[in-house]
This record gives structure tokens, sequence and C-alpha cells, in this order.
């Protein structure tokens, strides 16, 4: 693995970058494009870009594999759960206003965050959880 | 309306329905399975295209609102394929999957050549 | 507060069931947690359609966007029938399915296993239930995804080759079924599908309509196997781990059917779809070949799981007949199929999931001398067979009464001696593997075989019983199944 | 656009150009207004596919044995009557852009003059996505997740019970 020291060096220094755009795309989804399964992908894909430059074993010591399976889990529990909250809250299944007492709006604004985060969250990990499964297969 | 007036409105569809065929021809015609699987990928990103030309309002700007009126695009063509093609990559990773147990289980990937290694009932 | 949401639980139970029985350990953790899910989707689906026969049509806006804005869940007669039949096959397919997966399936993998077949529950309920064209897509995804996996997760390796031939052919379906949805929607402006059904009527003439009106029947004709584009099915069938075959075979092709059902008679109308286009005069001879031809390649098949998977294919040779007829009695036939085929070809695949067991194998040759061997087994497997053929007193009967009257009543009197016919080709492949298995002597070399266990005799035994209870007391299904049937005839939802 | 084609036709067999089409699609997704969508297919179309695809020829090995010479009659017709029916259905479809078609006239104003108030997001494909439509997205979602568990069942790594790390 010492070769490639240019690439080691210049993946390190963008990676952050990467890391900090999918964020932005997460949260800007609102006002530009982008949203969750674009944040996602990117957030992913930085991962993916370690695995290659650094060999797929290093990162899967980075994201364990039951690390990124509670991932894949959560973000979907996270979807489905803003639905059940607002069906507890006395709405129909998924219904954001109910998320905010007295603000419709509001209420809206807080269930898009919550289920983008969630399928930001799912769809990293699963990307992820796919390319290691491919990477890994043959080698063990 | 009579036909010719329609062409030059229609152009886009024709060549988007041109793409379609190229792709779904190389699905069910190709014995290789990777490629199967590539045409389906073509098959089905020519059907975003599909909806995505009919969302498309003439003089109109992306769908993000802004202060002063203008036209917007229809944004709902856009969804439907933001979701599609999700579906399409998942679709595509479960192919490459089997795709990958295919080659370890017969050693090739070749449709005729598995049939050819498993006589039929 | 739980009577109201039942139509969005229907679904999102089993759909956030799914990731959390990928938390579990072990295997029976999974298993009993899958299972107590099936059987609150299955009492949702009985007060579902409780609620339905009561009260009528049920919609419930998600989101609280009504409709068209928004997504809508529509529930009439028909797709709760449809819920029932789909949620009752997986809670008694999932009690059997501890000792048949842990036999067949490697047990680091139960909770993904069963994960998978929870998201394919919920994928085929979530289709049925829908009122949204394009939501409609997304769920059959779900459950298709799942299926490919599950499938691809037979011991033999020729499982895997199946499932990439069903992916492919899945994908294509669902691709023209998403070219139809895109073309009604250019048409109406709408998804929802009872505006599009009100919104139709103005376009009749479109030729886009009719392209669109294509691209959905070939779409679902490929996902329910009718002959010609059968060919996927044997395979699929034959090769995926028992509980699979079991859980697929009784449910997948309904759901199919019921959304052929749907798009031709509630969205784009009978008037459209068999007085102007006059389908029935495609579907009647192509299901008449079905029937006759999938009955004779049954008959040479030597491995029992794809001559009941031919056979499967020919059964959905009758139901597209019945929904040819375009009647009342043909729908009723149809729809009372639906459900008593899924019934009896359910309760056959868990009887050979029960051989697979015990003898490893479900070729013809293996059958030998099991009659004496696994009597309740095979008791089982000759009721089935019974009623596939449509001996008086079971449901087979049943279908084909209502079949051949639907026949008579148009005069096809032709199509009344396929059907019969038909039958006549179950005695031949049923009497095959009852001469095997009561008449040959078990190889004298032959390893003991004892019977297999209750947990899941049981559920086979529960799918045979039903197979004949409702083919004695007919006054449920077939009530249902007219209802169902006035429903798409008359004022459509 | 027709570069694409031409493009394609010549050389479609090879994974990389599926990799461009994408591209390619997602550029002219742009020119449609549509900028979600194409964000998406760049990363997902172009990026992800593309890579899931080498990864895969990595394992299954690139040497394809190389039959297409082979001309088929029939996958062709069959093609040939779908390209024409669709060919025919677009006889009667709305003009490209025009914003007097069915789909621009019925349910989708609302989404524009309305979701501004409703929701207060001002990207529209976001608010029709997350709320109106947003059960569509949590079916998407568990697509995703679908396809994650099928992955891992048939290709993925498992711990045996009891068998240590």
């Amino acid at each position: 693995m010492r070769k490639h020291l240019v690439l080691r060096v210049v993946s390190k220094l963008l990676m952050p970058f990467i890391l900090l755009f999918a964020l932005y795309v997460q949260f800007h989804g609102d006002f530009g494009p982008g949203g969750g399964f674009q944040a996602g992908v990117i957030f992913g894909s930085t991962f993916i870009l370690y695995a290659l430059v650094y060999g797929v074993e290093t990162a899967r010591r980075v994201a364990r594999d039951w690390v990124l399976r509670l991932f894949m889990i959560t973000g979907v529990l996270i979807y489905i759960g803003v639905g059940y909250v607002a069906l507890f809250l006395g709405g129909p299944f998924l219904d954001y206003n109910t998320l905010s007492a007295h603000d419709p709006v509001h209420g809206q604004h807080l269930g898009i965050l919550l289920v983008e985060l969630g399928v930001g969250i799912t769809v990293a990990a699963t990307m992820v959880t796919i390319f290691f499964a491919f990477a890994s297969r043959g080698r063990g | 309306m009579d036909i010719p007036a329609d062409i030059p409105g229609l152009y886009n569809y024709w060549i988007v329905v041109v793409l379609m065929m190229v792709g779904f021809y190389v699905v069910i015609s190709r014995t290789n399975l990777v490629k199967k699987i590539v045409g389906l990928n073509i098959f089905q990103t020519s059907v975003f295209i599909l909806y995505i030309s009919m969302g498309k309002v003439k003089g109109g700007t992306a769908p993000i609102l802004v202060d002063h009126p203008v036209t917007y695009s229809n944004p709902l063509p856009h969804v439907l394929i933001l979701t599609a093609i999700v579906v399409g990559v998942a679709t595509t990773a479960l192919g490459a999957a089997l795709i990958v147990r295919i080659k370890e289980a017969y050693g090739t990937v070749e449709e005729d050549e598995i049939q050819a290694m498993e006589p039929d009932e | 507060m739980i009577a109201h949401n039942l139509p969005a639980l229907q679904v999102v139970l089993p759909l956030i069931a799914a990731p959390l029985c990928l938390l579990l350990r072990g295997s029976n953790w999974p298993w009993a947690f899958a299972t107590l899910v099936s059987w609150a989707a299955f009492a949702i689906s009985v007060a579902l359609l409780s609620q339905v026969l009561d009260s009528g049509t049920i919609s419930y806006a998600m989101g609280g966007w009504a409709p068209p804005w928004g997504i809508e869940y529509r529930v009439d007669t028909v797709n709760a029938f449809v819920l029932l039949i789909v949620s009752a096959i997986g809670a008694v397919v999932l009690p059997y399915a501890r000792v048949s997966v842990g036999h067949e399936i490697p047990a680091e993998r139960h909770p993904a296993f069963f994960t998978a077949l929870l998201l394919s529950l919920t994928g085929l309920l979530g289709v049925t239930i829908t009122g949204d064209a394009f939501n409609l897509f997304v769920f059959l995804e779900i459950s298709s995804l799942s299926s490919y996996v599950l499938i691809a997760l037979g011991r033999d390796r020729r499982a895997l080759t199946a499932s990439l031939q069903y992916l492919i052919m899945g994908t294509i379906g669902a691709t023209f079924i998403v070219i139809g949805i895109g073309l009604l929607y250019m048409v109406t402006g709408t998804l929802n599908m009872a505006d599009l059904a009100a919104r139709i009527p103005a376009a009749v003439d479109s030729r886009t309509l009719l392209a669109a009106f294509a691209f959905l029947t070939v779409g679902t004709t490929l996902k329910l196997a009718l002959f010609p584009l059968h060919s996927w099915l044997p395979n699929a069938y034959a090769y995926a781990p028992s509980v699979v075959t079991g859980f697929l075979a009784a449910t997948a092709t309904k759901v199919s059917v019921y959304i052929l059902l749907r798009f031709f008679f509630s969205v784009l109308g009978t008037e459209y779809t068999f007085e102007r286009l006059t389908l029935e005069q495609l579907l009647i001879p192509l299901a008449a070949v079905a029937v006759l031809v999938c009955s004779t390649v049954a008959i040479y098949q030597n491995d029992v799981k794809r001559m009941l998977a031919y056979s499967s294919v020919a059964q959905i040779g009758y139901i597209i007949l019945g929904i040819g007829f375009v009647s009342t009695t043909g729908l009723t036939a149809a729809i009372v199929h639906l459900f008593n085929h899924a019934v009896m070809k359910g309760g056959l695949f868990l009887a050979l999931g029960c051989v697979m067991l015990r003898v490893g194998s479900v070729r013809l040759d293996a059958f030998a001398g099991l009659g004496r061997r696994m009597p309740l087994t095979m008791f089982a497997f000759v009721l089935g067979g019974l009623s596939l053929i449509g001996v008086p007193l079971t449901v087979g009967f049943i279908s084909k009464w209502y079949l051949v009257q639907a026949a008579l009543e148009q005069g096809a009197w032709i199509l009344a001696i396929v059907i019969l016919v038909g039958s006549l080709l179950a005695v031949i492949y049923i009497w095959r593997v009852v001469e095997v298995a009561y008449l040959r002597p078990p190889p004298a070399d032959a390893a003991p075989v004892s019977e297999a266990p209750l947990s899941m005799l049981i559920p086979t035994w529960i799918l045979i019983g039903a197979s004949i209870y409702f083919g004695i007391d007919t006054s449920l299904t077939v009530g249902i199944a007219r209802r169902a049937a006035e429903t798409l005839l008359g004022v459509t939802p | 656009m027709a570069f694409g084609i031409l493009h394609l036709r010549n050389l479609f067999a090879v994974v990389m150009l599926s990799g461009i089409y994408s591209l390619l699609s997602a550029g002219l997704f742009v020119t449609l207004d549509a900028v979600d969508v194409a964000f998406t297919e760049a990363a997902v179309g172009g990026g992800i596919a593309t890579m899931l695809m080498l990864a895969m020829l990595s394992l299954v090995g690139d040497a394809e044995r190389t039959r297409e010479g082979d001309f088929r009659v029939v996958p062709l017709l069959l093609v040939l009557a779908t390209g024409a029916l669709l060919l025919y259905g677009t006889l009667d479809m709305p003009d490209y852009g025009d914003a007097n078609a069915p789909i621009n006239k019925h349910v989708v104003p609302r989404y524009l003059e309305e979701s501004g108030k409703e929701i207060g997001v001002p990207n529209v494909v976001t608010s029709v996505l997350a709320s109106y439509r947003g059960y569509d997205t949590m079916g998407e979602l568990s697509v995703i997740f679908t396809a994650g568990v099928g992955v891992l069942l048939l290709i993925g790594r498992f711990r045996r019970p009891g068998g240590g790390k």
C-alpha cells in the first residue's frame, strides 16, 4: 500500500469536503436541488472512495458490518417512525401537520427534515453495505 | 389534429422511444447476463426521460419557488422518477449480486452455456 | 383510533416489523416475531373486510392530503378479499416456516430471511390496498425484489438462474407497467385510480390511451405468468425454498391478477376494455391454450414441484377465462378461484415441503412408498390433488362449477369442454404421483422416513382442510366473490 | 441528444457506456428543468450503478464471449412491434412542452400554488416528494432496504452463530 501516495493524500484531503458537501445537500434540499437520497449517495461514496484507496479490509474496520446494518435499519425506522408518531398524535399516517401543536407549516418542516434524514442514513449505509459485499466477495 | 402538424411537437418523444427500444432489444436478444442487466438499465433510463419530457413546460424553469411569478415545469414527474431511479438501482444491485453467484456456481455468465449445463427435465 | 387507521396499519405494520426483525438474533426470535406480525396482519384484514362489507368502500388519505394530491388507500370488496387471501396465507405459512427454513437455509441468515419474507408480504399487501397507480408500482417492486431474493435462496444452483430470469422478466414487466402508468398520467393528469376512472371517458379516442392500455396489459400478464409469458414461473417455483414456493404460489400471481382486474374494470372501465377493445377475444383463447398446454406439460414433469408449477400456470388460465367472460358469474368464478387456488396450491406446496424435509427430494422417484411412510402428508396431498382436479365437495369443484356455468351462459360450450379436459389432464398428473406414492414399494435401500413434524403438518392441514370446508360451505367465499364481481362490473369505485 | 443515440447504437455493449449514457441523460434532465432528477441520475446512474457494474465485472471477469454478430429475428420483431405501438401512442400526445396538456392542468397546479403556504419549502420537488407523496418515498426507501437485505443474503458475509468473529 505504499504505492499511490498522491492518490492517498489527495483523497484524504478531499474526503472532509465531500462529507461536508453531503451534509449541505442533506439539509439544503428544501431550497435547492438535493435531499436525503442524493446526500446519502454522496456520503456513502466517501466511504467507498476510502475503501478503494486504503483497501476494503481497512475500510471495513472503520465501518463495521454491524454498524452499517444498524444504520440501515435506523434510517428506515426513522421514516416509518415519523409516520407512526403522526398516527399516535391523532392524524393519518405520515401527517406531518400533527407534529407541531401550534403551526402546521412548522410541523411540515420538521417532518420533512426527519424523513429526509432517515432517507439519507439508510441510503448511505445501504450503498456502503452493498459495495463491501461485492468488494469482499472472492477474498474469503 | 392531423398528423403532419404533430411532428415537431412529438419529435422529442420519438427519440425517447428509439432509445427505449435499443435497451429493450439488448435485454431480450443478448445471451450474456451482464449485458442483459445493462440493457435493463438503458431501458429504464429511457423511460425516465419519457416521464421527464412530459413534465417540461415551454419557457418553464425548475420547480423551485421564487418570489416573482414565473412558469415552472411540472414537478410531479420529477418526484416519480426520483423514486423510479432508486428502484432501478436497487434492481441493478440485486441483479449484479445474482450474477456474481451464478458465476461462482457455473463459471460462466452466458445464458446458453448455462442452459447447456442443465439438461431440462 | 386503531379502527380508523386500519388501512394504513395493514401495510405499515409488517413494514416496520421488517427492519425490526433484522435486529433480532438467533433464528427462533425472528421467526416468532414474523409469525406474530403475520397473525396481526391477518386480523387486520379480517377487520377490514367486515368493515367494507358493513359500510362500503373505505378511503384513507396518507399524510392527510386529500386525493388526488396525496396518496389514497382505497379498500372495497375486491381488494379486501385479496388482502384476506394474502394475509391468511402469510399467517399459515409462517408457523410452518420454522422447521422448514431451519432445514433449508443456513442459520446465520434467518433474521434476514424473515425480513425479506415480511417485506414480500408488505409489498403484496401494499399493491393490493393502494388507490394510487404509482404507489402500486413502488410496492410491486418491494414485493418483486424480495421475492427474487427469496427464490434465489433455494439450495439448488438452478435457483440462481431461475431467480435472475424472473428478475429480468419481472423488471421488464414492471417497466411496461410504468410506461403504461406514465401514458395514463399523460392523458389524464392524475395518478389516483378513482380520479383516473373519472377522467378516462373524456379521452377514450386517444391513441395514447390505447398504448397505455397495451403496456399495462402486457406488463401485468408478464407478472402473472399468463401463457405465453409464463416461462419464468416453473423454474422459479421449482427451485425456491419450500416455504417461499408455498407463499408465492398462493399469493404473488393472485395479486397480479388483482392488478389486472383493477386496471381493466375499475380504472379503464368495462366499457373501454371489453366493449371498445374486446379484449376478451384475446384473453379467452390465450387462457384456453394455457389450460390445455400447461396441464399437458405438467404430465411430463418428473419433478413434482415443477409439475405443480405448470399446473399453476394452467390454473391462472382458468382465472383469466373467468375474467374473459365479463359476466357476473364469470368474474365470481375468477375471484372465488383466486381464493380457492391459493388455498389448495398453498396446501399442496406445503405438503411437498414436508416431503422435502424428510426425503430430501421431490422428484417423482422419491415418492415411492411414501403413502405408507408419511401417511398424513400424502393424504393431504391426495386431498389437495382432488381439489385441483375439481372433484365435488372440494373448492376446485366450486370454481369449475361457476366457470362452466359462465361458459354455458354465453353458449361457449367449447370452453366448457376445455375446462373439463383440463380437469382430466389434472387427473393424469395427480395420479402419477399418487400411483408412485401408494402403489410402488419403497426402494429396498431407502433410509427410514418418519412423518413430518406437527409444526409443518398443522399448517398444511389447515389449508387442505380449508379447501374441503369451503368446498362444502360456499356461502362465505362465493358470497363475497359475487359482491366483489358486482362491484367491478357495476358502479366502479 | 442525437449524439447520444449514435454512440449508443455503435457501442452499447460496454458497461462504461451505460455510465456515460446515464451522465448524458442527467445533462438532458437539466435542460428539461429536472435538476433534482439530474442530480440523482448523475450520482446513481453514473456513479453507483456503474461502480456496481465494475465491481461485478471484476468478480465475473470481463472476457465476454463475443457472439454479438448474431442477428436475432424474433426479439427484433418484438422490439419493433413495441416501438411501433409506442410511436402510435405518441401521436395523440400533447405537444412537447405544451403548458395546456392535461398533466399541467390537473393536480399539479395545487402543488405549485399552495405548497408555499401549506409546507413552506421553496423546492416543490422536495415538498411533493417528502410530504404530498411522502408515502411513495417511504416505499422507495423500503425498496432500497430490500435491496440491501437482498444483497446481504445473497453475497454478504454473516457470522456463524457462536463462531467467533
